[in-house]
């Protein structure tokens, strides 16, 4: 009872002390994101394209790609001033390619008020989770490697019924049915393969793209000598080579990363299997031939765009990417992101231009960033970059490459039409 | 001349439960010393911390001239003090033999060691004839046979017993018993834990009583036998 | 071993009984006894002015250090601590009115305190020399804080330290091994050993004689300033000013277990125990009003998410020590089942919707059905088969639901694809997807899902408390004690086991059934044994053992530690992981009982401790071994 | 069906891998009750201990030469992380509740695995290791691999070698003694401290054997190699019958032949025509177990013992 005035003063005390941390914490936002000068007033306005992608574990190299991707082209951007009065910076997340924390890291990248818009993610199965998130938010969201075409078709896309679910969702890398129906055209028309046997890893780009093949192949008259799936991070596939010896097959058509098909090709012609593995982008990659070795020889794979090294502007992308000593694997989805990184630097100023040079508030700029995204028209480093209506890429260029002496070599470049 | 084992003020604690309370006895050499009581008395305690099992929180255990609280139980073992377990503790997938060379782990004269399996198998006959079967196929009292052949093959100075008729037929109990009689008659210093007070008594040199981590009452064996208040206790006459 | 009834609830016995010598009171510092206080006030004080001042002269470090006249970023950390370091020690020295805040009058809160803003301090100075390369770029102000907060701390350690007991001069070492014959090594480790300070068992006043709107009051502030302190910390928005409030954070905590103020407070909500929970609740639900932010808000349901199927693997693990590898499986049950019957179009049922209640109580259903599926056959076998059974179960779960798309199997799951689109729930017609005005509050989404999930949080809690509490709560406790003793007390082993899987199961399925829905998708990939971020059944098992076993609020610590260390932590990247892995060796070898023990844990845990385990250990550990194996 | 021998023979090839490393389980688990986690990292970091001596070596030298260097250096790696785990992370432990080892074992494995893959350089991709060579032997309509041929020559040299010390030696029955009933061991005058020590090192070293004869098979290794191929071996080392290492081997074998007969011929059973391939194959390994489990609860060659305690 003695103590009740005290202990009153306490409690006034602590809340008053409590009260000026939160003080304190709000105006230390301020700063910290005012750091090159006050936003919105002045001449020069720092803006963040957010980044979505496994950037630890076991798809880092490739996410890592996604990065510093992005990077070099918000690089490029700032020191070309490509917008006028704008500061372009990078906020990369880590989703770890789990669902659940992309989604934490969409619903981080929207309630950062300096984030105009994303590029990413890496895995289809966490671009589920995140494309509501942004849709619901406003907020621009390209990928530079999901390829499943539910993303942006709709579930009975393969009946021809699309219906775009996200106006948000945008992607720079084209969709498994372009790929897949491509590849079985050229095994089947250019090679000659007519018993093919289909593996996949299971996981949601392996097992599109090898489904799109199967179908495709066998609609030319091919035969389908087989098919199984095996299970990423598995290393033995002595059991299915012995299988796909038996079925007598003159291809093996890979869904899946490189991670698994360079064992599986290794395995192959151990066992006397001479036929030629072929997969699509997820093992267009040095690293498939560097550790597949000699076994690599012959295989192929196909890959969007036309040929990276072709373009001046691609060469100038490698080198930047070579001389920071960025880590990670630019080869298969660098320059994408790179190429959705800058149509997202060029959609603010058109968005800029058309409100007199200045951009608008924040909720009103990432609406109207939508609309100049979609309409998007420019020449990037891996070829066209502009959006059909369901926010495909239109650049429907592809490419199959073959290992000779020891390095990719475009055989074939041409455009896929279903 | 000092005793052969010298316990001094041993206190013994389960975390903060204290088990054994402070206790101090001696066994000279030659002598056959029992620790009786009931359950929960702390006897087995003790055992387990003069061969190092436990270790005590307090005290001061000397055998043979040496301080033992430092020393790890297989180091224990080595200066000559063996210890046979309470519930026989026999490798029961191992073979009788190699049971008793495992109680010879530490000798390395290898005919030494072939005289005394012998005579262990002299000693308990039933053991010789099953030589090579799993250890865990014996009964009750051969077990305990084997586990006290076995803590012999070590040569002690000192031999620990714990709880020997435990669960055992009285014609076991009885050839237990006599064992124990003849390995004092050739000279073995014994330190026998039992609850049959009676057949513990019978033979011991001295005997403590203990009860609740103490020790209650001290003497030859034959005084507590005659003991009032140790006959209505732990002999059950009233 | 056999004689001593070892799981005997521990009366706190009176010091002396184990140790010869009594506790002392014994500074580090020798400082006569006037001179440390002033010392002590001096340093508070002059740390306080030095938080209005400017420590840096660029703007540079984050938070802007260079202003003079009112405090910002890390000097507000600073602020706090000095502030409270100086009540505290008021109290300690018996100020009138300030006393209660030290209600054992130990002067150790003093020093933790001092420890806390000297170390929140220092790590400030030391961070903006080492950013911005070099002591040049500090300013008076931060000579300033450093020196105050230094003597600060020098005067707690001239204080009389309430500390262990000396050792017996001729105390054996026996865990130091082969070192315990080393003479510096001795040394050093007795000295640590004296060093360690002792205030659990000081005496304090009993709060129950306080009156009683004092003692809803204190629940009341406790709650509010909880939620404070935790919003704060979320909303530190660069790495240095985590730290900063972690370093704080922990060392004030840590002063107030030392003045007893936890124990008098785990005593008044223990008299108070439905207002205690109330007040735990509304804190809960104030969460998404405080802190109103979507991002924390998703945050927050994760955390409730994972947190409830942790509950669930409690009642598995803690309670009845069965020993589950596969738990994660469980959710994934829910979760699947949930989306199944959730209306969405990549569902095989894609025209049922079933209500919220109902997809609820289905998916719990289906986590039973595999609960009892899995247990009955295993749950006769030995723990440690249970352990590579229930790992095999998550891998089948994983590979299967990953299969079953029609093509490598049963069109069920959708394969790799999994179930996405799935619509946002709607409880008495509120749209959960859809945010909604209270005031001048917007709730969006993740907040309406967040309070949803608080609710099955609240139920989940209920359901652990009412069955740990009640007859076969006490069953799962015998079993993991003693299977065998026991069996022979008539409890039938095998139920009683069973009972356990089946209940932490569809606990878990019930978590899985929001889960689903939060994510709009369900897809195969999390729900395996180990991986970079919860969920995951290791990361659940961590979460269980890191926030302590067979306890309510540990799990759920736990898991609240699992998602926001590493959110705000972010600058450890790739070494994440690896630092995880060490956190995880770290605690499990000094603090195995967990963050918030239990009672009877821990005696468990430390028993061996007093019997010095070195030689002692092996024997106990396969005792152990059988009491939480068979 | 002429390819079931060349798919025995797969099994067989996989199944001496799986069997290699079950060792170091079961032979710690039968001293200790410890299920170590981290043992398939034990494996991993043996592979990369010895490609790390490959790589000092001079370019172009031959395989065969190098070998015995590479399992030395293997072994070294591998037999001291085993031995340091023992040493600083299990035995404070001992005396611990099961669990407390355990989620020690769980961060242990996930803070080698992360080590190699943040500091190995160029270890965030698959490795490149040498092999014996590609090209196969015919043994009738068998083709087997000279990898394979050292894998299944390492395994049996193990196996014998391990059978013969642990029958023979003084170590071997100290070693029994104290998996059997540790406290009675150390009243034999047993250093059972000094034989779990033993027991480690021992699984460590064919685990590094188990690691090189993987990156000779695959030409690869990398950081995360340990998880799948450890959590086989568990299953292999219940499935023979933990604590046995007889048992481990044939758990090995049979849990092999087991996932190549499934990825070739369960498809082949009307009606499970989708229910079988490599894709399945972990599930049927897994069902393998259970369902062996179930009928023999102490695994193919455990002996059933009362629980201690």
């Amino acid at each position: 009872m003695r103590h009740r005035s005290l202990l009153l003063l306490t409690t006034v005390l602590t809340t008053g002390a409590l009260t000026l941390t939160a003080c304190g914490s709000r105006s230390d936002d301020g700063k910290k994101s005012g750091d090159d000068g006050s936003s919105g007033t002045g001449s020069n306005i720092t803006l963040t394209i957010g980044v979505d992608a496994p950037l630890t574990g076991q798809n880092s190299a490739t996410g890592l790609g996604l990065q510093y991707g992005t990077q070099i082209a918000v690089d490029d951007a700032n020191s070309k001033k490509l917008v006028p009065g704008v500061t372009f910076k990078v906020k990369a997340l880590d989703d770890k390619a789990l669902p659940a924390t992309g989604q934490q890291n969409a619903t981080a990248l929207v309630q950062d008020s300096n984030v105009i818009a994303t590029v990413g993610p890496l895995n289809s199965g966490v671009a589920e989770s995140m494309q509501q998130v942004f849709a619901t938010a406003n907020m621009v969201e390209i990928s530079p490697a999901n390829t499943n075409p539910d993303l942006t078709q709709g579930k009975d896309w393969a009946s021809g019924k699309k219906v775009r679910p996200f106006k948000t969702y945008f992607r720079t890398a084209t969709t498994d049915a372009n790929q897949g129906g491509f590849a079985a055209d050229y095994a089947y028309n250019t090679l000659k393969k007519k018993n093919v046997f289909v593996v996949d890893d299971k996981q949601a780009y392996g097992a599109g793209l090898a489904a799109i093949f199967k179908g495709k192949f066998a609609s030319l008259g091919g035969k389908i000598a087989g098919t199984d799936h095996v299970n990423t991070g598995d290393t033995d596939y002595s059991a299915l080579v012995t299988k796909i010896k038996q079925s007598h097959a003159d291809m093996l058509y890979y869904g899946g990363q490189y991670d698994e098909s360079e064992l599986i090709t290794k395995q192959l012609k151990a066992g006397g299997v001479n036929i030629p593995l072929m997969g699509g982008d997820g093992m267009y990659s040095d690293t498939y031939i560097k550790t597949a070795g000699k076994a690599a020889t012959g295989d192929l794979a196909t890959s969007v765009g036309v040929p990276v090294s072709t373009l001046p502007a691609a060469q100038n992308f490698i080198k930047a990417y070579k001389a920071k000593g960025y880590p990670g694997d630019y080869g298969t989805y660098g320059g994408y992101s790179y190429d959705a990184a800058t149509a997202i630097i060029n959609a603010v100023k058109t968005v800029m231009d058309a409100n007199g040079g200045k951009l608008p508030a924040m909720n009103d700029a990432r609406a109207k960033l939508v609309d100049a995204v979609q309409k998007t028209d420019f020449d990037g480093i891996a070829g066209h970059v502009s959006f059909d209506q369901y926010g495909d890429t239109t650049n429907k260029q592809l490419t199959v490459y073959q290992v000779k002496n020891g390095a990719w070599t475009a055989v074939k470049s041409g455009v896929y039409s279903g | 001349m000092t005793a052969l084992l010298e316990v001094e003020d041993l206190r013994v604690a389960y975390g903060k439960i204290e088990a054994v309370k402070g206790i101090s006895f001696s066994v000279e050499a030659g002598q056959v010393v029992t620790l009786i009581g009931t359950n929960g008395a702390g006897k087995t305690t003790t055992l387990r911390t003069l061969s190092g099992l436990l270790k005590p929180i307090g005290g001061r255990v000397t055998f043979d001239g040496k301080v033992l609280s430092r020393i790890p139980p297989h180091k224990i073992v080595s200066l000559g003090l063996a210890h046979s377990p309470e519930g026989r503790h026999i490798f029961p997938r191992l073979t009788i033999e190699q049971n008793l060379l495992l109680g010879a782990f530490l000798r390395r004269d290898s005919a030494g060691i072939t005289r005394d399996v012998e005579r262990a198998y002299e000693l308990f006959p039933i053991l010789g004839e099953r030589r090579k079967q799993a250890a865990g196929t014996l009964s009750g009292g051969e077990q305990q046979m084997l586990a006290m052949g076995r803590a012999l093959m070590s040569q002690p100075k000192l031999l620990m017993l714990d709880e020997p008729s435990m669960g055992l037929s009285p014609i076991m109990m009885q050839k237990i018993m006599s064992t124990i009689v003849e390995l004092r008659s050739q000279g073995t210093t014994i330190l026998l834990v039992e609850q049959n007070a009676q057949a513990a008594l019978s033979l011991a040199d001295h005997a403590h009583v203990m009860e609740i981590g103490t020790i209650k009452l001290s003497g030859t064996g034959q005084d507590l036998l005659h003991d009032e208040g140790v006959r209505k206790t732990y002999l059950g006459e009233d | 071993m056999t004689d001593i009834p070892l799981t005997e609830p521990l009366q706190p016995t009176p010091l002396g009984t184990t140790h010869p010598d009594a506790a002392r009171s014994d500074s580090f510092v020798t400082l006569p006894p006037g001179v440390a206080r002033i010392a002590t006030l001096v340093g508070v004080a002059g740390t306080i002015v030095s938080t209005f001042m400017s420590w840096t002269y660029t703007s540079a470090f984050p938070g802007d250090l260079t202003v003079n006249g009112y405090p910002g970023g890390l000097q507000v950390l600073t602020l706090i601590g000095a502030i409270l370091t100086g009540l505290v020690a008021l109290g300690a020295f018996g100020v009138k009115g300030l006393t209660w805040l030290v209600p054992n009058r130990s002067p150790n809160a003093v020093l933790l305190l001092a420890a806390g803003t000297f170390a929140t301090t220092w790590y400030a100075v030391i961070a903006i020399a080492q950013e911005l390369g070099g002591l040049a770029n500090l300013n008076p102000g931060g000579f300033v804080a450093a020196v105050a907060s230094l003597v600060l701390l020098v005067g707690t350690l001239g204080l009389p330290i309430d500390r262990q007991p000396l050792d017996p001069s001729g105390a054996e070492y026996y865990e130091l091994g082969r070192l315990s014959e080393n003479g510096p090594a001795r040394g050093t480790y007795r000295w640590l050993r004296q060093a360690r300070l002792n205030h659990g068992e000081l005496p304090v006043p009993d709060p129950a004689r306080a009156p009683a709107w004092v003692q809803y009051l204190t629940i009341v502030v406790v709650a509010a300033a909880g939620v404070k302190v935790l919003t704060y910390g979320l909303a530190t928005g660069y790495t240095e000013l985590f730290i900063g409030y972690l370093i704080l954070v922990v060392f004030t905590l840590w002063a107030f277990i030392a003045a007893g103020l936890t124990r008098q407070f785990s005593k008044i909500t223990a008299d108070h125990r439905p207002f205690a929970a109330l007040m735990g609740v509304v804190a809960a639900v104030a969460y998404p009003f405080v802190q109103n932010n979507e991002h924390w808000a998703n945050l927050g349901v994760n955390i409730l998410i994972f947190g409830t199927v942790a509950l669930g693997l409690n009642i598995v693990v803690g309670l009845t020590g069965l020993l589950d590898l596969g738990y994660v499986a469980f959710l994934g049950v829910g979760a699947y089942a949930a989306a199944l019957v959730s209306g969405s179009q990549y569902s095989i049922w894609s025209g049922v919707e079933f209500p919220f209640w109902a997809a609820a109580l289905t998916g719990m259903a289906a986590s039973l059905v595999f609960g009892v599926l899995i247990g009955a056959p295993t749950l006769r076998l030995r723990g440690d088969y249970l352990a590579i059974v229930t790992l095999g179960f998550g891998e089948i779960f994983r590979i299967a639901v990953n299969n079953l798309d029609g093509v490598s199997g049963p069109k069920v799951t959708n394969g790799p694809n999994g179930i996405s689109q799935i619509p946002d729930l709607s409880v008495f017609g509120y749209n959960l997807g859809d945010p909604h005005q209270f005031g001048s509050i917007t709730l969006g989404r993740f907040a309406n899902y967040y309070l949803l999930m608080l609710v099955i949080t609240v139920i989940v809690v209920l359901v652990f408390t009412r069955a740990s509490d009640s007859r076969i709560g006490r069953s799962w406790i015998a079993i993991r004690e003693d299977e065998t003793a026991a069996t022979a007390m008539g409890i039938n082993g095998f139920r009683v086991k069973l009972i356990a899987f089946a209940l932490g199961a569809s606990l878990a399925g019930l978590a899985g059934t929001v889960s689903a829905h939060v994510t709009y998708s369900v897809v195969p990939n999390p729900y395996q044994f180990s991986g970079a971020a919860p969920p995951n059944s290791a990361f659940l098992l961590a979460a269980v053992v890191l926030g302590g076993m067979g306890t309510v609020s540990g799990p759920v610590l736990g898991a609240a530690l699992l998602y926001i260390v590493p959110e705000k932590l972010g600058f450890l990247q790739r070494y994440e992981l690896f630092a995880f892995g060490v956190t995880l060796i770290l605690i499990m070898r000094f603090r195995p009982e967990g963050i918030i023990p239990n009672r009877r844990r821990k005696l468990e845990f430390h028993q061996d401790e007093a019997l010095l385990p070195a030689q002692q250990a092996l024997g106990d550990g396969t005792a152990a071994l059988g009491k939480a194996g068979a | 069906m002429h390819t079931l021998p060349q798919q025995l023979a797969n099994g067989l090839f996989l199944g001496s891998m799986y069997g290699l490393i079950a060792i170091g389980y079961t032979m710690v688990y039968g001293i200790v009750q410890l299920i170590n986690f981290a043992h398939g990292e034990i494996f991993m970091t043996g592979a990369f201990g010895a490609l790390t001596v490959w790589n000092c070596l001079p370019d172009g030298m031959n395989i065969w030469a190098a070998l015995p260097l590479m399992l030395i250096g293997g072994a070294i790696v591998s037999v001291l992380i085993a031995v340091g785990a023992e040493r600083f992370a299990y035995r404070p432990l001992r005396g611990a509740p099961r669990l407390a080892p355990l989620i020690t074992a769980i961060g242990l494995s996930l803070a080698l695995q992360q080590a190699i893959f943040v500091w190995y350089p160029g270890a965030d991709n698959a490795k490149d290791f040498p092999q014996l060579g590609t090209h196969p032997y015919h043994l009738g309509s068998i083709a087997i691999q000279r990898n394979d041929i050292f894998l299944v020559a390492a395994a049996v040299v193990c196996m014998v070698g391990l059978a013969a010390f642990v029958r023979t030696s003084r170590t071997g029955r100290a070693m029994q003694a104290t998996a059997q009933d540790p406290d009675t061991a150390q009243l034999m005058g047993i250093d059972t401290n000094r034989i779990i020590v033993i027991a480690f090192a021992i699984g460590g070293l064919f685990a590094a054997v188990a690691g090189v004869a993987f990156g000779l098979k695959y030409g690869q290794i990398t950081y995360n190699m340990g998880f799948q191929a450890g959590l086989k071996a568990f299953t292999a080392a219940v499935l023979g019958g933990i604590g046995n290492i007889y048992g481990a081997m044939l758990g090995g074998l049979v849990l092999g032949i087991a996932e190549a007969c499934a990825t070739a011929y369960i498809a082949n059973i009307p009606g499970m025509h989708q229910l079988g391939g490599q894709g399945w194959a972990n599930v049927w390994a897994f069902v393998l177990l259970i369902v062996v489990l179930l009928v023999r609860p102490q695994g193919l060659l455990g002996e059933r013992v009362a629980d201690r305690a």
